[in-house]
């Protein structure tokens, strides 16, 4: 097995926000919306580089959605910067005419994703926003898994010029173990470990802990193929295939709830092509609360533990 | 009177240009029999203004960059918009024909040029309460380019009940985009009933002024005075401005003026006939078109 | 096979509007908002009937969630009432932390949803409201099927005291079918039509379609089951597992995106239980456009004739 | 003053409470290291006024059917709440130790009493914008009854960005609802800089009144000025009233006092010594728990 390290800890949304600084000096376009938690949301750097670029709109999503899509109709390519919850679930019906219908290249960039957000609790614990606009037509929606994927896909998210585009990252610090010689390709998913027994379809935080889990696993002679699938639209379904036919059986996990979100996604393409045992790692159809994020990943059952226990249950499925 | 719209219209070929649009909207939606009568016929004086004598546009140019920004926020009123487009050239009048009909450019709720809309759409609306935002959005760009195009936005009075319409006005007021006019089609009326019975709005120009705009009030079924409001309007530097046009809902149709019933119907082909009469056009008026004519003679008989 | 008939035809938002007389008339604590589209969503009755119990909140759907989340604190019985698109997604959040993660036992009632509303063309067709509510921790989600189940959908659902309910229905007229003899209850599906070889899972409009397509197919001799799945959330894992398990081929169809509504529930179910080829009949992805309500179905394929097709094509997977 | 406040108590006292309020809220904070300092210690003065003076409701019986309801809008500010709550015997002085750890009844952002949060907690907040509306919702509901209960919600100054916000303002104007009193805690802070920077809400006054509200300025600050305000807000009929109450952020503590940096962030624990030794109690305070102490005493050493 290949073992993958970890060379030092970094939050994925200062990926984000060195991406900005790139960007901002590459494209004079680029465009920054803050919605009052510009140092949370990192947007700050760009802001006091590029102060005539960057639009504080108060604590107002929706309108930033639609701001966003103004300043991308008169050619600026505006990105619009919050935390998940209020990024995607506050302004949906504004991302979805504004933005989706009228398929608007504005970059949706969400913070504090995910239930390790910790402490603030269960109403800033984003875990649906992945399920809300994975359902958008013209949606990308990604979710990188380190410090690098992050700053590579805000970069790469400027490629695509026609819809609106949705990243999601997280606030704490957590393992670089991705390099500039893995190739990062929006909806080309990374197999980051070969395996023959099972398959660990991951995004975001969970990338991390599906290796560890798959590391647990090794040590217990079980051959975990570990996916990394930064972007969950469009999904790539071949990488999909391959993993449900080679290994047939699948663990998803993700750091969302369990509808909805990248298991769901996995779901709905295999009960067409090629019906899996699959079991999910995932919040379960409940709300969080106050907690640090480590906490709440076990409390949960998000953590690697419980990857490892549903690789052993999903084994037990297998045929 | 800057020479850069493409018609620069006098008084009265505005006026008879709107008598024109209301009789398009009558034929549309007798042709339809599907949309919203009330508000557009309120607004022909307001469209006729806008693309025969206002607007810089070239309608076989949508994306001209010198055009100014015009953005229907209230999308159920696109009747109108249909209409006037039609009869600035956006695309030929025999379309008209299609409204809300399947695989139509003239949706029932505008969609833009570039997805599968009419030409000379920007933008999606039809969820209320979205324009503002983005009219400060494109106002935001073009001053940040120095550019000298101006914004327009039309919002319904019902629909300045959603919040996010005060989050735009107010972004707008804080950042003092001058380049942006909005338009308030100020009619008293929504859907359940008139505006005070749905949701009070007044003091509605103190409103507006509180968020740090420019208010301005005039009468929308005026040509005239509308057209000295707009003036106005994008003379004042250092704010954005809000012409409040009073309208009557279903203007020029007796039986359909100032009654909310008629927001979102169709006028049925007797009902339609008898507008049309209402709505006989005068010498001036001389702007017809066979195919479209012979297409309505077809449901009119 | 059991012939279901259709004993005429009538709106199920009529079916709503006269469960709100009833309701108003049995229960004093009912209270229903009105969104500026009393008409359509046919809450005017009631309206009329209770004007002090009647609160118009203008065209302001956030606002109504949190009015409704008030009144019901104070002890009233609130039914919030707007088209699809604007009661799920426009209010999203507020649904979210003031509804359902504060446990307030509102109704939701959302008319026009789908794309068979037809003529108002995409920003008025909700397809993503299922995906959006059912996402949700304690929430219940339910897609009656006709006048009838409607009215006794919203009747039972004030029966639920605890977190809100999501119900979805139509603008047209169609065919009536259930009658008083069936059993309705919240969470439990119905099969309306046992078969062999197939199920087909549908809710909402769709039922009919799916009665209608299992006609076609037993003259083809394919013996088609047909439930019912009017709750979509809490999903009525029993009767699915039953399906899959007896017919081993599955078809879910919805007036909906295919992504994150009912096909989505049951994809998600079965990877997890019990793998099975399923088909989906759903709107693929794209937004709509104006159109009549039938031509619609038929172009964005989700007509009778596509669940037959769908039918033929999981029968040739099943193994 | 009605006696229906379970302290009712005199202004010396609630100076002292307010005091106290902050000595909690440092200490809390300390121990969290997590949490929001500004907002909570510019508002410890009416916390202590709505507790002690203002509000009627029993500690030991949150469903009263007579209590009044209190809404507290932007739920980042929990701390002040959470220990004026524990202060007016709603729950354990000590239990203030857990905010914000796993399975506390003190959430980051405030969680209704019937689900995982503190008795007297109505409803959960935390995404802000929300708490006009259902206030507006509770206060018609009464009405409806006509009980007699008034209605509370405050609001941040930031959070008036929040197109709901006015939202529900306008719907109170419209209906009128003389049984809600809403309170702005006017600090001119938000979390990215001052509010003029962020988004100027001024002429702040003129906008409420334009929403069909009364309006009354104070000082929050100042227990009498606030105590006066709020006596004659409730003494207005027929219109909600709102208290625009200027306040400081992170009042009491010098190197906090009207500084925006501190919106979100706990003080060290060196820095928590230093605003306690700033905080120290008079001789009307004396309001010491044990179990509470012990525990401040293990972080503050
Ligand atoms: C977000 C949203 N909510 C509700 C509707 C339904 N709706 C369409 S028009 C309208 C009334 C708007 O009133 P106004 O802006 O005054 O238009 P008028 O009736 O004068 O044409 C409503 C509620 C909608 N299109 N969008
Ligand atoms: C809908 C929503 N958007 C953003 C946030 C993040 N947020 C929390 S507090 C705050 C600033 C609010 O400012 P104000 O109300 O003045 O509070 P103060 O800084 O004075 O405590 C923001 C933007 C949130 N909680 N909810
Ligand atoms: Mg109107
Ligand atoms: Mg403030």
């Amino acid at each position: 097995m290949t073992t993958i390290e970890s060379k030092g800890e970094k939050a994925t949304r200062q990926g984000f926000s060195d991406a900005l600084l790139e960007l901002g000096k590459e494209n004079p376009d680029v465009v920054v919306l803050g919605g009052d938690v510009s140092g949370s949301v990192k947007v700050d750097a760009f802001a006091k580089a590029y102060p005539d670029r960057f639009f504080s709109v108060g604590v107002a999503e929706a309108d930033m959605m639609g701001v966003a899509a103004g300043l991308s109709l008169v050619g600026k390519i505006p990105i619009a910067s919050a935390y998940g919850e209020f990024a995607a679930g506050r302004p949906f019906d504004q991302i979805r005419q504004s933005l989706a219908y009228s398929e608007m290249p504005v970059k949706i960039c969400a913070s504090h994703c995910g239930i390790t957000v910790g402490p603030d609790g269960a109403t800033h614990q984003s875990l649906e926003d992945v399920a809300l606009m994975r359902v958008l037509p013209r949606m990308t929606v990604i979710c990188p898994c380190d410090y690098l994927e992050t700053k590579r896909a805000v970069k790469s998210s400027i490629s695509i010029t026609k819809g609106p585009v949705y990243i999601r990252f997280f606030r704490d610090n957590t393992p670089m173990f991705t390099d500039e010689s893995m190739s990062f390709e929006i909806g080309k998913a990374n197999t980051l470990i070969d395996g023959t027994d099972v398959t660990i379809i991951a995004a975001g935080l969970q990338v991390w802990e599906a290796i560890q889990a798959a590391e647990v696993l090794a040590a217990e002679r079980i051959s975990a193929r570990v996916i990394n699938m930064h972007t969950i639209k469009p999904l790539d379904k071949k990488t999909i295939l391959k993993a449900a036919q080679e290994t047939r059986a699948l663990v998803t996990a993700e750091d969302h709830q369990i509808h909805g979100g990248l298991g769901s996604a996995v779901a709905e393409y295999l009960a067409q092509e090629h019906p899996t045992p699959q079991e999910f790692v995932a919040v379960n159809d409940t709300f969080g609360e106050s907690g640090k994020g480590a906490e709440l990943m076990k409390k949960y059952g998000i953590a690697r533990e419980d990857i490892v226990k549903a690789v052993k249950k999903v084994l037990r499925r297998k045929k | 009177m800057p020479a850069s719209n493409p018609h620069n219209s006098e008084m009265r070929d505005l006026q008879e240009m709107a008598r024109q649009i209301r009789r398009d909207i009558i034929k549309m939606l007798m042709i339809s029999q599907s949309g919203h009568s009330g508000g557009p016929l309120g607004l022909a004086d307001i469209f006729s203004c806008l693309y025969f004598r206002i607007l810089k546009y070239d309608p076989s140019n949508v994306t001209w960059p010198e055009r100014d920004y015009f953005f229907l926020s209230a999308g159920h009123l696109a009747p109108v918009w249909y209409a006037t487009l039609a009869r600035a050239g956006f695309y030929p009048l025999s379309e008209m024909s299609t409204l809300r009909k399947i695989n139509t450019r003239l949706q029932g709720h505008p969609a833009p040029w570039y997805t599968h809309g009419l030409p000379g759409i920007e933008i999606a609306s039809g969820s209320l309460g979205q324009g503002m935002s983005i009219a400060v959005g494109a106002a935001l760009g073009l001053r940040m380019d120095r550019k000298p195009n101006h914004v327009y936005v039309l919002h319904g009075d019902g629909e300045l009940d959603e919040g996010q319409v005060w989050e735009g006005i107010m972004t707008a007021g804080h950042y003092s985009v001058d380049n942006l006019t909005a338009i308030v089609d100020r009619n008293f009326c929504q859907i359940d009933n008139r505006t005070d019975k749905v949701m009070e709005l007044e003091p509605l120009a103190d409103k507006w002024r509180a968020f740090r705009w420019n208010v301005i009030e005039c009468d929308g079924n005026d040509i005239s005075d509308f057209l000295v409001a707009v003036e106005e309007a994008k003379a004042i530097k250092g704010k954005p401005s809000v012409v409040i046009a009073k309208t009557f809902m279903g203007k020029g149709v007796s039986f359909m003026e100032d009654d909310y019933r008629w927001h979102g119907v169709p006028p049925g082909i007797e009902q339609g006939k008898q507008a049309l009469s209402e709505l006989e056009p005068t010498k001036f008026g001389d702007f017809v078109e066979f195919e479209w004519e012979k297409q309505v003679a077809e449901v009119v008989k």
